[in-house]
């Protein structure tokens, strides 16, 4: 992939926004230069509207960008994604700044790669599985929900990987469990150039843990409460081996075994 | 009518009145996508000290109604690693655009550290001097909460530079004018003010404060009346020269600032909101001077009318 | 599930810890329109002094950012009018309600006088001690802003009356806990806090305050990260029980006040915002302790897990 | 007129909300209970929706009332007027508390009145007119306004009363310069029993002072800051002959002769 165009300001346009699954939204988003500048794994920093209600961008993964549009999957947790879900078509008061961050890396001579995602982390996987496999790159997909219908972007992932293997808390589809037996059973039975990881932090460690000890290299994508988003205020900071680093400029997509998970985990809500 | 925005800060002139706030701005490369720097009035750096410090541990900031709280605990790579990257970016990429290191320390003779070694830096204009940041363990706030602590700093910095020195006042005091006048004393030759206010929030689902470090400084405009009123009561206490921050979004904030005594301002969260808004507080403080026949910025300090 | 609701404030058993923050909500008639006076823990009226004071000029108020300033300074026609028509209406009307008389006096002796004005009163079941008014040219905030200044008010009122003295700080101090220990020292029974921030608001367009005294007390979500740090900073300072205000909308906002260490809340600008604030902090309050399995209201007081 | 009820909250809901004038809107909301309980120059302390950003009610009066709907005229002068503004039809997001304020008083035996109104003033006079009106008593309307366009409700009041006289600042309709002199030319002619006052404060003394002279009972309604509308926290006062009232239970509407006007004016912005 190319190097990545610097970030600006954008003013977007709700084309649709619906509600996919409880309490999850997809929001369409008439972004045109954005779309365009966009690569797999990187993030928008989005004004939910004017005032000082909820004061602090929100940043989202771009799940998918098209033409002129971008989409996002959200899940509503608090008061700034209530606000999203309530954003009707032809609402333009907000604004992006992106695309932001260091997204995905593909490493030469992939073939087979593995994308694994829990709940909302299948969100900036939704992008890649689409380049990897207009690129010709095997596609394989771990996924992991508390229910059948949370298991977002499935569509997607059915359409372009030629394997989904799902896993969901209470078996309404796929295993009954944890995405990561899916993972251990996938790593052990077969050989992949690399894995890329989103989800909860425990999750991601487990994952992280076997791919380790399969010797895979692994991408994993990294949530931190972010203020401004463009590598100035340092409160998004992740220990690596190399030291701190700013999870919305060095990041969000980390080497795994860069990354030292210390206790600062956002308290997990979902 | 074209409007003179100039404005100087004892001996440092600046072509305009909107500078940054330290510790929201970096030293500004992260925003030169958005904005042209040279058009600030100055960069205030994010807080420098002689070697480097990890900050705290995360999560270091939260939201609050119309604010945020940080406890990022002034991380910095210390003063030699600044000097080799921001100083050489600043000069090749903004060499327009003064520039003012803000200054940590652990203790008095750490501040020093940092002038000296900074003394044979070129491009930097000036020193704020951060005695008051709420989120160290040692130093920070509590060089800035009594008269002596406060006067201390400034009194063993004082020697070591000709250049302006700024001293950054916390809010979270009984007296602000008190801690003004005793910086004046001992020769700072400007104040600047609000550092954030000590605030806290707490999950109430976990029962835990959601900042890692329990407490953390309040910013943005939920802390604007209180700004105003300390820039106002320390205006009227000193006759150095004020820099008036806290909650700054609009050209509207910044004139109000300026009305109460600053002779010029800050802005710090605003730029996490939009990352253009010094340059839109920049322009909107233009285009109000124009539209009402203020023929220099200078006119609108202190012209607060109080009484009948 | 049923959840015991009770606190106790010293000797003063509350059937829940929803109060009324004083200034906000008379003496309660204007909101028994919008609510049953009876359900809630305590009523603390508006400020009470000797003789009738006629407050300051208009404009009084100004809304900022999440939150609103006043400058009402504490307006009251005097005690005897007080206990003619407030505690006879609330006697008549709300008779199963504790009343808290929040008392104010320009001197030491006019917070005894009322006090002992108010001991012959039934109906009354405690003082809160006013020391923090930012509204006031002499008395209020100066009595708030020093040991000595606060510690001299308790030790006058102590003797006066062996009903429970609530004293309500103010936020506008260095160290609050330092003020609070030495409220304890001289037999307060409980600490009330906090009190506004001294803030200020100004109109660009006509350069004047938009209040008329200037400055006053800034209130409203935007103050609850300050204070929830000085409750919780207090609540470990002292042994005696702290009703936290400030900012207070919602049941989660009361029960993070609980958590940082309040023993109860008290619920003021809220009370303009929507008329029934108290009752849906209540309602919500019993709830959520229903929902999480908290089994008494007394759990969470203090309970803020901190470190890792 | 019967005893006020006691004020309520109701939710409301937004059934039109049209521009009527350069800054002027005409806002009808689904009110019922209000519509029902409200008495003439009466107000609701309008809650603009949720959120903490404009924080404060705001009051407005009940320019009319019918069936279920009551009616506001509103001038866009700050934050909150201008959300007012954004409102669209069906947006359920605001709701009221009043009726409240003591309104217009009509003596026994009144027959002929003179209502007079400065700009936005007109606002409170809407439902006076109607109900004078339909109990007999002849009305004259004094209406001013910086032009012919925002001599708003005019309408209404050539609809119910006898005359209506105006002037504008422009001279675009009626006499051009300002209303006293209408009223002072109306008050020369006529005997009125009662005059209905409703204006920028400067306006309202001068036409004060000329019923004085005249010796015609006058009602003035004020505008004062207000935080909470129900009497409780004392921010709205007003300096009568008889001490400090407040203008939210006490008035909006008063004895002229009571009113001290002191310089605690709200800085007129229209
Ligand atoms: C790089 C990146 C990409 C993300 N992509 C997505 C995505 O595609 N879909 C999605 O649903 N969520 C995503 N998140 C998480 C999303 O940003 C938060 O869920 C959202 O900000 C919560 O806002 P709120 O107001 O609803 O919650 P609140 O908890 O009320 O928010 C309060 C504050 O905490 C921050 N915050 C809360 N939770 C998180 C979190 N998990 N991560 C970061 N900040 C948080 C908010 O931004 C806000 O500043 C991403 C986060 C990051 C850092
Ligand atoms: C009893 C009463 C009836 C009113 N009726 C009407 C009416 O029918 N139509 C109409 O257009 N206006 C009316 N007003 C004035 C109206 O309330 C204000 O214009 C409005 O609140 C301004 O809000 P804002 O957010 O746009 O302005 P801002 O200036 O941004 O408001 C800031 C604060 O000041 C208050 N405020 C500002 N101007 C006034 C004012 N003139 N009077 C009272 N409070 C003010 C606001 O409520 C708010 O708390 C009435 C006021 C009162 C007291
Ligand atoms: C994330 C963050 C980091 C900050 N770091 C510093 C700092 O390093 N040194 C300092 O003097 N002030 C620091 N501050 C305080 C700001 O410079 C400013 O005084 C304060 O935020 C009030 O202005 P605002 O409301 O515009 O943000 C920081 C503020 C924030 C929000
Ligand atoms: C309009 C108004 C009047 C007040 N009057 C008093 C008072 O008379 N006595 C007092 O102790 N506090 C007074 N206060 C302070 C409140 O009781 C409370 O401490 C403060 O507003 C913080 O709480 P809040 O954010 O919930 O309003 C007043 C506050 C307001 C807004
Ligand atoms: S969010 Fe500011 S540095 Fe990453
Ligand atoms: S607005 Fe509160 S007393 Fe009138």
């Amino acid at each position: 992939m190319t190097t990545p165009e610097r970030p600006f300001i954008e003013r977007v346009d709700v084309l649709t926004n619906t509600r996919i699954a409880p309490g999850v939204g997809l929001m369409v988003l008439h972004a045109p230069r954005c779309a365009r500048a966009v690569q797999p794994g990187q993030f928008v920093h989005l004004r939910l509207g004017a005032g000082t209600d909820t004061i602090l961008r929100r940043p989202f993964s771009i799940h998918r960008a098209y033409q002129d549009t971008i989409e996002i999957l959200y899940q509503v947790l608090g008061a700034g994604t209530l606000r999203l879900a309530e954003k009707r078509p032809g609402d333009d008061s907000m604004d992006l700044v992106g695309p932001l961050g260091h997204g995905w890396q593909v490493p030469t001579n992939t073939a087979h790669a593995l994308l694994v995602g829990g709940g909302l982390g299948a969100a900036p996987l939704g992008m890649l599985a689409e380049h990897l496999a207009a690129s010709g790159v095997a596609v394989v997909v771990a996924q992991g929900a508390p229910t059948a219908e949370r298991l977002v972007a499935r569509e997607l992932f059915e359409r372009v990987a030629r394997r989904v293997d799902v896993a969901t808390d209470d078996g309404s589809a796929g295993e009954l469990g944890f995405v990561t037996s899916v993972t251990a059973r996938l790593l052990d039975a077969e050989r992949f150039d690399v894995v890329y990881l989103c989800g909860p932090e425990v999750m991601e460690r487990a994952v992280i843990a076997q791919c380790v000890q399969h010797s895979v290299p692994c991408q994993v994508s990294l949530e931190r409460l972010m203020a401004c988003g463009v590598g100035a205020c340092l409160s998004c900071v992740v220990s690596t081996r190399s030291g701190l680093k700013r999870a919305c400029v060095d990041g969000p997509v980390f080497d795994a075994e860069e990354v030292l998970f210390d206790a600062s985990e956002i308290p997990p809500k979902h | 009518m074209s409007v003179d925005l100039r404005v100087a800060l004892g001996s440092l002139d600046l072509a305009n009145p909107v500078m940054t706030a330290s510790g929201t701005f970096a030293s500004g490369r992260e925003f030169s996508d958005f904005i042209d720097l040279n058009r600030l009035g100055a960069i205030v750096t994010k807080g420098v000290s002689a070697r480097p410090w990890p900050g705290n541990a995360s999560p270091r900031i939260a939201e609050t109604a119309s604010g945020m709280l940080n406890s990022i605990g002034l991380q910095n790579p210390g003063v030699d690693a600044f000097v080799a990257t921001d100083l050489t970016w600043l000069a090749q990429h903004a060499p327009c655009v003064p520039v003012i290191v803000n200054v940590s320390g652990h203790s008095v003779a750490e501040y020093v550290e940092v002038i000296e070694r900074l003394e044979s830096a070129s491009g930097v204009v000036g020193y704020e001097l951060n005695i008051s940041c709420p989120n160290v363990d040692t130093g920070g706030m509590a060089f800035g909460t009594s008269c002596a602590a406060a006067g201390n700093v400034v009194r063993a910095c004082r020697p070591a530079t000709q250049r302006p020195l700024i001293v950054k006042l916390s809010p979270n005091v009984t007296d602000i004018a008190e801690i003004a006048r005793a910086v004046q004393a001992e020769g700072a030759d400007a104040v600047s003010l609000i550092n954030t206010l000590l605030g806290m929030a707490v999950d109430a689902r976990t029962r835990r404060p959601k900042l890692s470090r329990v407490v953390g400084g309040l910013s943005g405009p939920a802390i604007k009346p209180v700004a105003l009123r300390m820039v106002w009561q320390v205006a009227a206490a000193v006759s150095i020269p004020v820099v008036g921050m806290g909650g700054i979004m609009t050209a509207e904030d910044a004139i109000e600032f300026l009305i109460a005594g600053a002779t010029a301002v800050a802005v710090g969260t605003g730029n996490f909101v939009d990352p253009t808004t010094t340059i839109r507080v920049l322009d909107g403080i233009e285009e109000w001077c124009r539209s009402s026949g203020v023929a220099s910025v200078r006119e609108l300090i202190g012209s607060l009318e109080v009484g009948a």
